[in-house]
């Protein structure tokens, strides 16, 4: 069992969640982030004050997948999230030992 | 009685005007109060009131548009005050209520406000010192400027914006104003026009302004699918919607009643039939889209309260008041099928300032057709409706009004729209609209939840912060 | 010096109406203000500073509630309003004002407003015509009918509530104004019951029918613990709680002063009154708070600027300014143990409403018995008070009032919870309840911080959006 | 024609005070209004206006500041109204108004104030009764004193900021009356001083006061970086920021032309002079602001409106319209260069309130000696200016008073800030200031998202709840 | 060493803290994120435009633990968010190499 | 490849991003929990009710590395991140499997 992580762009998720859904993902976890990374870094002034902003608003979306390839979801949301310009994003893989749904107390694939 | 301004020639002959002149004043007994004095404190309090609206407006379009512009739609909403009663004040009111210039085109009476300064001044209108004619008609103008920042949030520069809230108030809208209130053409005719307090004049001069820079902007980016079906950009906070709607509320008492421009027993009319109007207004908007939708949404329950207040601006010194019902649940059904409308048409209002402003502006002014029973000076005889058998003659004159207006306001707004995209630039950049406009325009976030020690490392949570695309 | 309404028969000889007799209006000297026209103006204004208290009350409650149902709240508030007001002008003013039907228990007129639309109708009460008169009574019956949804919030279903906020302005309020301010059998006794501005008619109008509902309904779900001790739900805005007091604060200088229902020098007694028992109801409740609790709650110290201000609507006309500091200060110290006391008697009152207005409102009303000084119209008498060696009489008479209005309020206002549980239910469901009744009854969240394309995606961060439990 | 309250010796025949005089009031026809009436019915209007300013102070402070500390700003602008009231109503306004005292340092008539609960007691200043002069005369103590809380914000322990605000209010402020609109030295030198309605007596006040708290707290951990150069520490809303700044704009056409202190034909003047020069001073801040920047910072726009509305403040009755554009356009640019200075200078004042009331009130009370030319009560001549030729006796004048004003404020406040710091404490500990106010000084967060049963499990969602360091 | 992360409903994160706290847990942390899964999909209007709400909030909670038994520490909270009604949430585990307590550099199972 | 995980002081996200520039990390992603711990629990009153507040703001900081030494960077953060006060928080190391850059579709090392 895999769980693959991805930052992506905030307005890169509907198309991500389409794409996942599309290949039979059946669930997935998003939570606001904020990125530093190549993108950042571009200076503003506030009440006469300069400052940067080198956060920029991402979002995370964790995937948990089993039976299926990892690495199809990876190159899905790769897809969908890429536009060609600097801070798409990130994703990768960690190896995961037990899922578990809590609903229903099911294990392993069974639990996604 | 007086009721309101009146206008063109010979329409009224203004009362002495006691207030600065010594022999007058004297006729009062010792410790009596003046009407005059009375007429001007009572209409700078309603003045204050309408000033109280800018507010109500900021909120509103706040309210229904995202967090990541949301300085950007307030900065705008000040500005358009700001900025337009400085215009208005050097340019526009000469424009509006000078003497006739260029053929009866518009007036003209050098810069400025004749007599503004100085307390002994023949009065402007009825009563009112000119200081108090400006500052009420200040305010109108300011309202009439910001009811477009709405329909075109989310996406226009800020530039851009301000110099076309320059020109509504220092050159459209008062040609508006002196085609009407100023005592033009359209209060010469046989049947003159009716308007009492502006649901044309001051909110359809918002509203298709406001058509025309929806139209001529495009939608926001995501607004409509690749089938070109309207999806869902909600507004970040119903709060400020509805207090915004509640401070609109409070300030069209100083709007409507004001707009008698004189402290008189028709002024608590005025008053309760804003009041049921825009009562009648929410309740059915709420109604309608509760049958329509299946459940009654708050946003176009507050829409339609402003639905019923704008429908009643015009006539609401001619009717009674259950046709003050009447005329706002008209105005709360109407707003509710308009937003849809525009809406599915492709014009991205996202707070229906077009279908407030426009559509019922132009309801409420047509409505004095059918129901005005009372003589208010722009109608100068009583039971001019159809329903009291005043015949068709003021429906042709309000059909004409409408007319008329409505092709000056989309033409000139369309043009100022049109040069200022092909000079300045309407829109602001596709990564600008994507990372809001707060921070590429103004330079921060409108809203910061920053944690740290104040240089900025986890600013805004939940609020966009520029993205460099 | 007219001060307030006089009512039951005989009680007041109704000054001349000249405002619209041509022939009283010539014995004014040419410019002179009619006192008739001033009274009119100011209690219209003072009137708009009272319906401003609708946002001031959706705000408090707002403030003190969760995000995930603060549509809910604002729509309720909004709603309130605007029903309300309509449901007081077809029937309940009728009933409030009417003259005596069915052997006295309460009015009837007819449906609707005798002479509202008439300038020239002879005044409803005083020098106020009956448009004017109509519309600060509307003020009022849509105060009495906010207050309860503060206390019923998170958790009423939005219909249940319109149902109770129709009835409560065209029924049962109204019968409560026919007893009292409508002449009814409470002014005829011997000595009359005394409640200038409302601290009993309106104010625990609302505080009691808050009580039944929050007792009919039960605690929000998790409100208390498996061993019945309270639990702390936080409200999600103080921003909102003191700016909604703040509104307040200024409202209730139209709500007291206002009822005066003239322009006179008693006026600016009121408003001293007002508001130095407003300041001293907020310090003693900080104060006592302080005490209590280790620190200064800032949302009690809101709720004791309102109960210092609820605790003086009642005495406001009768008493000297160390009275009023007096009383708006136990008022301050009250409602911080009464909030106590109905938490952890299982009642759950997000906002305070049953302490602020319930039991402050009864406390003000008593205190007439102790510090009446001067003669207001409802004493008819200088020294009324105990303190001012007036005798247990009015104090009897003050008991007899709030026990009266206490029974027919909760029986009525419970009755009516009732009825409505057994029909269409008053309660959402525990999966609405839990998920917020934003989304569930009215379409969308109150707050959303969606970033995306305006699909929905990442809506409302940190805001609950439905989910199907 | 009347215009501020005469002040000093002589200076002024108070008219006959004819409200409660059964003999004088038969001197009016039947139904004719009183202008007593009227003045002291405006005033009190007016002093709404002025109340409802508090409101204003509390959100553009709130929003200039962090989430964290939001409670905290509300309740110290809260509560320095409110137990600022009851400290003028107890000791403040018996030395600024009472009978001359200790050799004209100061004034002092016993405690409260006399007359106050009298209807037909003699009138405290023109036309008004005590009960109106003291209802206007709080507002403005209160408004001196809640400038403070703005640049102390987030850092000062509440109960150090309450101490302040009732010696401010009691004491403070009250000298500098008692020297001035009291009628002591400053108004009664040989060209006496000049101040409208405060730019120096009530802004430059709160103003000065607040430099002193400032710089005696010293800035807020994580304002200055290791090399003393500014960081920035965004303000958490500038919806309300706005907001206020809208609701501060609305309360001054109180502030000012209810300073006339009577219903006259010099009220709107007024009014028109406040609202062109706050226009002018928030489009000229945004466009210096622009120029510097390269951006329009909204913030700056809204510091504009407010500095352009103090400048005003002190020249208002003496200057034509131009001059209230040029005086309010100065404002603006002042405030935007003066924030950048004490920014730099290492004070840090999170909200501008040095800027905008000292630096402008200055700037507006020295506007006199150049822009004067209408006679207003203080000025006692017409075209006082030196536009005018009037010659430098004004200037040195105002000079004077500036500086008397300055070093008295400064002196007394910088002891009571020093007194308090030794003894109860000014500042949090570094702890509570990382962790913000609210939790540990009022035991709440300001804002939650809770979303679970009630048990503050996942509270405040991007708002610090206090942390244990 | 293991990090086992929980998504449950909001409402449910009261009764797991206790019952992770009564098996002698001592630490974890929080975050709002949002679910898509097998509950999500209604549909609502606003303004007369249909919308569909796929996301519902979550609470995502995190708890690193070594020494214990981390099959006790899933069981625990899967019986303490159970409802037994759709959307209850997922549990997994992952391995963790290295922990370091900040305040004292502690490392290893003294970290946790 | 591997995930390095801190949750940290929130005031401390300033400096612990400068000392990972100074070492060359080159993004990270941020973002705002809540923590549970031996910190955790003071009683406050609100409205005359007591109530325990047990969770305190965190700021959770994960960095993805390669090539580098992640204990180098655990240790930089641990530095940076140090009051030696109760609260400062726990980092975490675990194995990632596969990364990929999104723009660029770059694997493994590159995508960092
Ligand atoms: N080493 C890293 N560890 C964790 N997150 C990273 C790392 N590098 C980048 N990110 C995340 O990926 C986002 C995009 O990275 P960035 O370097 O800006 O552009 P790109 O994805 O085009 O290389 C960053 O905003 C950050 O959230
Ligand atoms: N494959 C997955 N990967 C990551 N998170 C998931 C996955 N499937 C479900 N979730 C999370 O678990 C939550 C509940 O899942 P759902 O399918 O709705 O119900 P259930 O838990 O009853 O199966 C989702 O809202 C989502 O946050
Ligand atoms: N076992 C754990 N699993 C996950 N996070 C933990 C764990 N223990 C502590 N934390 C996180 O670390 C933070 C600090 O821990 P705490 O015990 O308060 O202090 P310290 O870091 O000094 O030991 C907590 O607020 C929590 O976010």
């Amino acid at each position: 069992m895999q769980l693959i992580t991805a930052v992506i762009k905030p307005h890169a998720l509907d198309a991500v969640k389409d794409a996942l859904k599309a290949i039979g993902v059946s669930g997935l976890t998003v939570s606001e982030v904020r990125g530093f990374g190549r993108q950042g870094g571009h200076t503003e002034t506030y009440r006469g004050t300069e400052y940067t902003i080198d956060f920029v608003p991402k979002a995370k979306v964790e995937v948990l997948v089993d039976g299926m390839d990892a690495d199809k979801v990876v190159d899905t949301i790769a897809s969908a999230a890429q536009s060609g310009k600097i801070g798409d994003g990130k994703i990768w893989v960690t190896e995961v030992g037990r899922a578990v749904r809590i609903r229903t107390g099911e294990q392993g694939s069974d639990a996604i | 009685m007086p009721r309101r301004l009146a206008l063109g020639a010979g329409l009224v002959a203004v009362l002495t005007y006691v207030m600065a002149s010594p022999a007058a004043a004297q006729e009062l007994p010792e410790g009596a109060a003046s009407q005059v004095i009375l007429d001007n404190i009572w209409v700078l309090i309603a003045t204050v009131l309408v000033f109280f609206m800018q507010a109500g407006f900021a909120l509103v379009e706040a309210g229904l548009t995202r967090a990541k512009s949301v300085g950007n739609i307030m900065m705008k909403n000040l500005m358009d005050c700001m900025a337009g009663v400085l215009a208005f004040l050097f340019v526009g009111y000469s424009i509006g209520f000078g003497a006739e210039a260029l053929g009866g085109f518009f007036s003209w009476d050098g810069f400025g406000v004749p007599g503004i300064d100085d307390v002994a001044a023949a009065p402007a209108a009825l009563n009112l010192s000119p200081a108090t004619f400006f500052f009420f008609q200040a305010a109108f103008a300011a309202t009439a400027a910001t009811i477009v920042s709405g329909a075109m949030a989310e996406r226009t520069k800020f530039k851009s914006y301000f110099i076309y809230s320059l020109v509504i108030t220092s050159l459209i809208y008062p040609v508006i104003l002196s085609w009407t209130w100023g005592g033009g053409w359209l209060s010469q005719l046989d049947i003159p026009f009716s308007d009492f307090a502006g649901s044309t004049i001051v909110h359809a001069t918002g509203g298709w302004a406001a058509m025309m820079g929806a139209i001529i902007l495009g939608p926001r980016i995501g607004k409509y699918g690749p089938d070109g079906r309207p999806r869902v950009i909600q507004g970040h906070s119903i709060v400020l919607v509805v207090l915004g709607a509640l401070i609109l509320f409070i300030g069209w008492f100083g709007f409507n009643p004001g707009s008698e421009l004189a402290a008189d027993a028709l002024v608590p009319q005025l008053a309760v039939k804003t009041l049921v109007a825009g009562c009648a207004g929410a309740v059915i908007a709420m109604l309608v889209n509760w049958a329509l939708d299946r459940k009654p949404d708050v946003s176009m329950a507050a829409n339609g309260l402003l639905a019923g207040l704008v429908s009643v601006t015009a006539p609401v010194g001619a009717i009674e008041t259950w046709a003050a019902v009447v005329i706002g649940a008209v105005g709360g059904a109407l707003v509710v099928l308009s937003v849809r409308f525009f809406d599915r048409r492709g014009v991205d209002d996202p707070v229906g300032a077009i279908s407030v402003h426009g559509v019922c502006g132009t309801w409420g002014t047509l409505s004095i057709a059918f129901f005005a029973t009372f003589d208010d000076a722009f109608l100068g005889r009583e039971d001019a409706g159809l329903l009291y058998g005043g015949g068709i003659g003021q429906l042709s004159t309000q059909a004409l009004f409408i007319l008329v207006h409505f092709v000056f306001v989309t033409v000139t707004t369309g043009l100022l729209f049109l040069a200022i995209k092909k000079t300045v630039g309407l829109r602001v950049s596709e990564e600008e609209e994507l990372a809001g406009l707060d921070v590429m325009e103004h330079g921060a976030p409108g809203y910061s939840t920053e944690q740290g020690q104040g240089t900025g490392l986890l600013p805004s949570a939940g609020v966009p912060v520029v993205e460099r695309v």
